[in-house]
């Protein structure tokens, strides 16, 4: 089961989930990782920009990467686009495996390349102004975890 | 014509998210595009795109050697600086 | 935000993580591990032991050390114990924190750390027959990642 | 009183889950706890907690050095075999 979204509006982690479970019969374990707009002091939004014809065939290159690296039955990967508040979930990904280190290491892996190596450009918004970000050397660290 | 998309801050550079440019030249290698970017978008664009991190896509697939670009008629040419961190 | 327990009824992962998410504002991200008794070949029921005077202050032992180890806004860690069924959820760790990082490796430390650091003892059903399971050395190799 | 619990498959080879034992011959050590547990809770036993994974509990403490028990009225000592795998 093999779920790969991007999505404009608001959504709730949990509808996706289960029924991502149910999907799934006869698996051993599912990890999940949401991630939230933190509420950074003083930025009143987060926006994110992204270039169709790559964002999502990249998340579907990644999901395959994933398949063919672990043993996986089943793989949710959705990604909001456009502009979130604090608190609104911007990302969840969630793999079902029979044994816990594929799940885990799938969604780590998942993870690590969504952030910096799929096609997001992100810009907060704080005092009505908007700022880019820039990418992070922490994040690259992470990507260098699995190149082996 | 030839479809020009910036993203990320490269659409601040630009002072707009696309271009279409008449393509009566004919086809733009790196050193047209270059010049046609500073010309006939804004000035400067051409030296942030020339910036190293930046890569570019020709019809959704990104090239491994930006230079060695050729882009016709119809073609869709994206500059994609680069990805936010966390 | 600190959730630690033993249930000796069957519970519903998504009535959980939805409260813990909540009860944690302003995280980063949330990671959850779920794990479910698999419909191994011939494998009725799983029964789990534990020793009361042990396995809950266990259990918030490895919490503190994950607590001490990342850092967490968060963590909820529930284990069941008695007789469970194929497909019946046997434990669901969750981490919340303000980096994904943390969060993702706080959860993986505490499942390898339950699975084989912690007092249960488990038998299977077959064929109306009673059979205990031994350790294994997987278990053991995903403990010795975390001894630096 | 002495309170014996067995854990996991040491509750097969005891036949039971816990025993109580008289503790009128006063406090017991190592060797007394081995004798006791072939002598009056069932053979064999005390060899199945005699295998170095067995750990030994007093009052809900795993002891570092199980061969230093000392077990007095009113005490519970639990014998754990190895936890399963996942």
């Amino acid at each position: 089961m093999r779920d790969i979204r991007l999505l404009t509006e608001m959504f709730i982690p949990g509808t996706l989930i289960g029924p991502f479970t149910q999907a799934n019969p006869g698996l051993g374990g599912v990890c999940t990782f949401v991630g939230e707009v933190r509420y950074d002091e003083g930025v009143e939004a987060l926006e994110l920009s992204h270039y169709e014809p790559l964002t999502l065939p990249g998340m579907h290159a990644l999901a395959d990467r994933a398949f063919e690296r672990f043993t996986l039955m089943g793989l949710l990967m959705v990604h909001r686009v456009g502009v979130l508040r604090p608190g609104e979930p911007i990302v969840c990904v969630s793999a079902a495996a029979l044994h816990r280190r594929d799940a885990i290491d799938a969604v780590d892996f998942c993870m690590d390349h969504l952030k910096s190596a799929a096609w997001f450009w992100k810009r907060q918004l704080r005092a009505g102004e908007w700022h880019w970000i820039e990418p992070r050397d922490d994040d690259h660290r992470d990507l260098a975890r699995w190149q082996s | 014509m030839i479809r020009f998309v910036y993203l990320g801050k490269l659409a601040d550079a630009a002072g707009k998210s696309e271009s279409q440019i008449a393509s009566s030249s004919g086809d733009l290698d790196w050193p047209d595009i270059l010049a046609l970017l500073d010309d006939h978008v804004r000035e400067g664009l051409a030296d942030a795109v020339r910036d190293k991190r930046v890569k570019v896509a020709l019809n959704g697939e990104v090239l491994a050697d930006r230079e060695g670009i050729v882009a016709r008629h119809g073609d869709e040419v994206a500059f994609l600086p680069p990805v936010s961190g966390g």
